[in-house]
């Protein structure tokens, strides 16, 4: 076993022995189950930085095993592993210290770290997985992961929306399994491969290719919350806010939107993909999804609510990305990946502050709360203003490369449905904003808790501030080359081939 | 130790573990682990020697077939008596305290008399998957089929006593209709030696009629839809360590002997319309009994029920495996499937005590909160469930993974449409319990203690039938050695 | 009759009479209703097979009738005399713990005590 | 009604299909006569089927001798032995008869496993005679204190399984084949393994008809719970 696939091997089990033991551990070990917690998501950073330079140095990163006679578990690190495994390892750290003190003093507390680990085991497996059959394996492992961390509070309505997760995922999964199993059958085991691996088959194949690539969105435009498939993501809001920003920013949704860039660019090769005609669809399906996410949003008045509907909105923006031929396109979805994650994350970690600190669940009541936590307010609106595209900031970027991709394409209502979008964005987060800071608290809040020094408690208030400044740095420095950006052109650059 | 003595302790020691076990009452939890240590060992011993030198033939009393007996060990032979010895010995140690936690008047007699009655069982198993010769499975099965119904009856409720009587009704008579089989098969062939049936034998009135009767009575005792209307009653009103044996094993060595009958002794009359009707009756199984799992007001009845429907995927393995081209795979993946289901099975059934000890019922709709207080059950109650449901990586998706392959393979998609919703209907019976166990109760009534070991138990099993799925290929290469000629060259 | 068979009786009357009693003893299994019936019918079903055992014995070429099926039908007689010891020994518990000589129908999960006169498969 | 009427259509198809099975089968079957009687002489013993019982398909009947010793663990699991046991005091003439017959029924039972080897007879054959022996001495209360001697029964029931495996294993090791009995001697380990037999197809069966473990009473509490049946 060489050094590569240690690393890759490391990256994994940090997380998943971490997940092991902290299951079995007592109720009340808090310290020892905080220093595990910390132990494995910093383990994980260091090797994930590790992984990041090795790959930047052109080195091969790959570990395989046949676990069924040709069906191979197989990891890699490529460009766009790479890409997903840095942001979901990098918000998981701040999350876990977001849950640690969200999470203090709540029952089953071994139980859901246990379940946290493991789910980001899953993600960063769906990241570092090289063919359809481990993507698979850990697609199904977040699906299950995930559910004991939305029904966490054990109340009717979290079970409910454990139910109606379960539901779509579990149904989609086994389309996603049929689809896998098909074209293993066509193509043999092979591993995902820029440009594609279908070429020998466009000739012969192409009514299956079509059917099977409508199986595979179908399949995982459920993580993605395409519409129609997107109904369990509302009702999963009911989960505690770490576990919202994990699903909204770092693993279920965002697993979904890797998938299908990697299903696009990997599987069947954006190119390929056009000639089959199966992306105009897509991009139709992901701008429905955006408009109707941006309108359903207007009307929510829980602020969760909202938030979810608008991450509904803002995954279809990589969809669309993917779904548009072409560089600058390919380059505005990609990117996206990273920059809506740190917006939504950032607006999560807001959101459960307010809920925490002072029991606000809804806009309504959230007048003058910059007065009274300036700090997270702060991060809140940089997080809102980036989503709906003010320059400088990461989603001004996103939508920019987006609507040049679309115009070079000549899908010029894209343009317009960004320009839609964007409008909507701005009306359901200015609103919340100017209540925020421009209207007076009220004498008291609906649930109040003190903190000691500062507004709230520490490690809620670090990791809303830390995304914050990242969101502000993934715009202002796109250009440089340590930037979100920067990798999305390298990926892009390999996608489209000199 | 060679082979040979391998084969010979693997019946031996279990069988003479049972007597000795009645004769001395004290002692029969020891004779179980004694048997468990010996036959693991002489497992051990003759893996080895399938894997150097194929399939084993060891002939008793030096005759050899026609006139005497021989017992076989191939690579499936060798991949059943894996899972018995290792369900087995599981049982064995949950059962050491699973019966020392009941305290009405009739529990120490149970637990004395389970002992010798889990020995003949286990020892009935050994002999079924090691024999060669279409008689000497009457015997075992007779064996097997007493040791399984008093093993119901042991429970001494009403409805168990009424399950086991039921029972026993279905296993004599089936019994009766296999050994019919036999006779005119014997009456035609002069010979039970399958190797020997498996060369000369031609379709022909008496063979198409033997073999019928046969499977009938083998499908009822694999309790193969429709004939399966005794296996929930039995399997849910029996002690918890003794359902899970005979979800986890028994209904198997049925369909074991009914793969022996078809792919070896009369691969002949393998018609595809004889293996799409078993498949049809698969998929029934599978659809009927997952739709009547999720209506189940009792755990150990919804477990049952569970156990119809995954019986059924094994069935799915006829015509997908008799398909005469990429055979294998099917093959393959139905045996994985099946180990993956008696771990998965077992955990299931060994959780459903430890919830039935320590909550004193098994409603499910009563389950809130069970995570909190039985947390590493409920876990195992979870893994497995994974497995039941198929999803990755455990060996039930590895052994659908192969079966669906072999589907598309072949063609055959309306297969695949059935396992596909069959893991749809699973995941919802599973996620009822689950449901419920996750609910959030503020103070959950204490409840009675439960020994670490039998948790344990039920959690290594649930973690080896997920973890199954990603050693897979090693089972795979193990049932190359010696398969049915008729799966067309072993080759995937 | 032939010439030919005339030194002997026909075998296939033996064989005949077997499956007969095997398809009676399972006629009266699936439609009695008692126990002691019930575990009767099992036995005659299980005499049939051992009269077609014997038949097929009595016929091979040869001065001695064959032993196989001979001590086949023996190893047969014993399993049904066990099984007959514990059939009645359920049969009597079910008696004595629920007061019943006929099986209960439907699931075992009520304690529904309704009496069933038939009982569908065997 | 109905369904009366549709299991009994049943049974006649199934009748139809084994008529018709039967019928179609070789007029001269080949069976294995040949074979079993060329091979006597091998056997250690002349009784072509005791041959086959004890030799050739000896491994069924170890089985066998298992499904025995199961069926009695069975019985005992379910319940107590309930058989009135008479009491033949006041009855002179009856146990006069009992005199004599006992001792002819063993002898008898000693006779047909001796003559096994030769003749029809055997294990079983004897081990019915005494099973019958043990049913008449239940029956005259003759054996109380035999019946509640339970570790002695209970030796006595696993015997037979006990010396067949054991003898299993030690020809394994004399001749490398299980059940393969060293040249010349087949006769003797036949004869070991069906003596044992005998005792306890003989127990087992006299058991049986008694119907269930023995009743404990005062002086054994090893065996659980107080409750009677009628």
């Amino acid at each position: 076993m060489n050094i590569h696939e240690l690393v890759l091997l490391g990256i994994l089990f940090s997380s998943f022995l971490t997940g092991v033991v902290i299951f079995f551990l007592n109720e009340e070990s808090h310290r020892l189950r905080t220093w595990l917690n910390l132990l494995g998501a910093g383990l994980k950073l260091i090797l994930v930085a590790a992984l990041l330079w090795g790959v930047r140095q052109g080195q091969d990163y790959s570990l395989t095993f046949d676990f069924l006679p040709g069906v191979r578990f197989a990891l890699g690190a490529d460009a766009n592993s790479v890409l997903f495994v840095a942001l979901s390892s990098f918000l998981w750290f701040w999350t876990t210290l977001y849950a640690v003190g969200y999470l203090e003093d709540s029952p089953h507390r071994s139980r859901f770290f246990g379940f946290f680990s493991l789910c980001v085991t899953a993600t960063t497996g769906i990241a570092l997985s090289a063919n359809l059959v481990t993507f698979l394996v850990f697609y199904e492992l977040l699906t299950v992961s995930t559910y004991p961390l939305v029904v966490h509070r054990g109340t009717p309505e979290a079970m409910r929306g454990g139910k109606i997760y379960l539901g779509y995922t579990l149904a989609g999964g086994t389309l996603l399994l049929l689809a896998v199993a098909w074209l293993h059958q066509l193509t043999g085991p092979v591993m995902f491969k820029e440009r594609g691996v279908i070429q020998g088959l466009m000739a012969s194949h192409r009514g299956e290719l079509q059917i099977l690539f409508l199986l595979f969105m179908l399949g995982i435009g459920v993580k993605a919350a395409i519409v129609p498939l997107h109904g369990w993501l509302p009702k999963a809001m009911i989960a505690p806010a770490p576990v919202s920003s994990l699903l909204h920013a770092v693993a279920v949704v965002k697993a979904g939107a890797f998938g299908i860039v990697r299903i696009v660019y990997d599987v069947y090769g954006v190119e390929n993909a056009a000639r089959l005609g199966v992306l105009q669809p897509l991009a139709i399906a992901a701008g429905v999804t955006i408009i109707y996410g941006s309108v359903r949003a207007l009307f929510q008045d829980e602020l969760k609510k909202r938030l979810a509907f608008s991450t509904v909105s803002q995954v279809s923006y990589i969809v669309l990305g993917t779904a548009i031929l072409g560089p600058a396109a390919t380059i505005g979805g990609l990117v996206h990946l990273v920059h809506q994650g740190l917006m939504k994350i950032t607006l999560f970690f807001g959101a459960g502050n307010y809920a925490e600190t002072l029991g606000i669940h809804r806009v309504s009541e959230m007048n003058g709360v910059g007065r009274r936590m300036p700090l997270t307010t702060a991060a809140f609106t940089v997080a809102a203003l980036g989503m709906i595209g003010v320059p400088p900031l990461a989603g001004y970027i996103s939508k920019w490369y987006l609507k040049k991709g679309a115009i070079a394409a000549g899908d010029e209502w894209v343009a317009l449905v960004l320009a839609t979008s964007s409008l909507l964005n701005a009306a359901y987060f200015l609103p919340i904003l100017y209540r925020a800071w421009f209207l007076a608290p009220p004498s008291v809040w609906p649930h109040e808790h003190r903190f000691g020094r500062w507004e709230t408690h520490w490690m809620l208030l670090a990791a809303p501030l830390v995304t914050a400044v990242l969101v502000i740095w993934a715009g202002v420095f796109a250009e440089s080359s340590f930037s979100p950006l920067a990798w999305a052109r390298l990926i892009t650059s390999r996608e489209y081939g000199p | 130790m060679t082979s040979s003595w391998a084969i010979a302790l693997l019946i031996l020691a279990p069988l003479a573990a049972a007597a000795l076990a009645f004769a001395f009452p004290k002692r029969g939890c020891r004779m179980a682990l004694a048997s468990a240590v010996i036959v693991t060992a002489a497992l051990v011993v003759l893996a080895r020697g399938v894997l150097a030198g194929g399939a084993q033939l060891h002939r008793v009393g030096g005759w050899g077939a026609p006139l005497g007996i021989d017992l076989r060990a191939d690579g499936l032979a060798v991949l059943m008596l894996g899972i018995t010895v290792l369900i087995a010995s599981a049982v064995a140690l949950y059962s050491r305290h699973f019966f020392s936690l009941e305290h009405d008047g009739e529990a120490p007699h149970r637990a004395r008399y389970f002992w010798p009655l889990f020995l003949f069982l286990w020892a009935a198993l050994n002999a079924l998957f090691l024999s060669a010769d279409i008689f000497n499975l009457y015997v075992t099965l007779e064996l097997l089929g007493f040791a399984a119904v008093t093993l119901v009856a042991l429970a001494g409720r009403r409805e168990a006593l009424n399950a086991a009587m039921r029972y026993l009704f279905v296993s004599l008579s089936a019994s009766l209709f296999y050994l019919l089989g036999v006779a005119l098969v014997y009456g035609q062939c002069a010979t039970v030696d399958l190797t020997a049936l498996g060369a000369k034998a031609q379709p022909g009135p008496a063979l198409w009629v033997a073999l019928t009767l046969m499977t009938g009575g083998l499908a009822a005792k694999a309790a193969l839809f429709p004939l399966h209307f005794w296996l929930p009653p039995a399997h849910a009103n029996a002690p918890a360590p003794v359902s899970a044996l005979l979800s986890a094993l028994v209904v198997k060595g049925s369909f074991y002997i009914l793969l022996r009958l078809w792919f070896e002794a009369f691969p002949a009359l393998l018609t595809p319309a004889v293996a799409q009707a078993f498949g049809a009756l698969g998929a029934a199984a599978i659809l009927w009994g997952s739709i009547n799992a999720l209506f189940q007001p009792r755990l150990k009845l919804l477990v049952a029920y569970s156990t119809v429907a995954q019986l059924g995927y094994l069935f799915l393995l006829f015509p997908l495996a008799g398909a005469r081209d990429d055979g294998f795979l099917a093959w393959s993946g139905g045996l994985i499937f099946l180990g993956a289901h008696a771990c998965a099975k077992t955990a299931m059934f060994l959780t459903a005590g430890n919830i039935l000890h320590a909550a004193g019922h098994d409603r499910i709709r009563d389950l809130d909160g069970i995570t909190h207080v039985l947390p590493i059950s409920a876990f195992a109650f979870g893994l497995a469930g994974l497995s039941l449901v198929g999803l990755p990586p455990s060996g039930g998706f590895a052994g659908k993974w192969l079966l669906l392959s072999a589907c598309l393979a072949q063609g055959q998609w309306w297969w695949v449409i059935v396992m596909l919703f069959g893991s749809l209907l699973a995941a919802a019976y599973v996620m009822r319990v689950l449901n419920h166990a996750f609910t959030h109760v503020p103070d959950p009534a204490t409840p009675n203690p439960i020994p670490p070991v039998m948790e344990w138990t039920a959690l290594v099993l649930a973690v080896l039938a997920v973890g199954l799925g990603l050693v897979a290929a090693w089972p795979v290469e193990v049932l190359r050695l010696g398969a049915p000629a008729i799966l067309g060259g072993a080759g995937p | 009759m032939k010439g030919a068979r005339a030194t002997m009786p026909d075998h296939r009357i033996y064989l005949l009479a077997g499956a007969a009693l095997f398809v009676i003893g399972f006629y009266s299994l699936l439609v009695q209703a008692h126990l002691l019936r019930r575990i009767m019918a099992l036995n005659v079903m299980g005499s049939g097979v051992f009269l077609v055992f014997i038949a097929l014995g009595a016929l091979t070429p040869g001065a001695f009738p064959d032993p196989v099926p001979n001590a086949m039908v023996l190893t047969g007689i014993v399993v049904s005399v066990c099984a007959t010891g514990l059939g009645l020994a359920l049969a009597d518990r079910l008696q004595t713990d629920a007061d019943k000589v006929e099986l209960e129908d439907g699931p075992e999960t009520s304690r529904n005590t309704t009496d069933t006169k038939e009982e569908s498969g065997g | 009604m109905i369904l009366r009427m549709s299991l009994g259509f049943l049974s006649l198809v199934l009748l139809a299909a084994l008529s018709w099975a039967v019928l179609s089968l070789p007029e001269k079957p080949a069976g294995l006569t040949a074979e079993a009687l060329s091979k006597l002489p091998e056997s250690g013993v002349t009784n072509p089927v005791t041959a086959v019982l004890l030799n050739y398909r000896g491994y069924d009947t170890l089985l066998e001798v298992g499904v025995l010793l199961l069926a009695i663990v069975g019985v005992w699991s379910l319940r107590r032995g309930d058989l009135p046991l008479g009491d033949l005091r006041d009855r002179p003439l009856l146990m006069s008869l009992l005199r004599v017959l006992l001792p002819v029924l063993v002898l008898a039972a000693g006779y047909l496993l001796w003559i096994g080897a030769f003749a029809p007879g055997g294990a079983f054959q004897g081990g019915a005679l005494l099973g019958g022996a043990l049913v008449l001495v239940l029956l005259g209360g003759l054996a109380r204190s035999f019946i509640h001697r339970h570790r002695l029964l209970r030796l006595g029931l696993v015997l037979g399984v006990l010396v067949f495996a054991g003898v299993c294993a030690v020809t394994k090791g004399l001749t490398d084949g299980l059940l393969e009995y060293p040249a010349g001697s087949g006769g003797a380990w036949i004869l070991v393994i069906e003596s044992a037999a005998m005792i306890s197809i003989g127990l087992t069966l006299g058991l049986l008809y008694f119907g269930g473990r023995p009743d404990p009473g005062q002086k054994e509490l090893d065996e659980g719970s107080p409750r009677h049946h009628a």
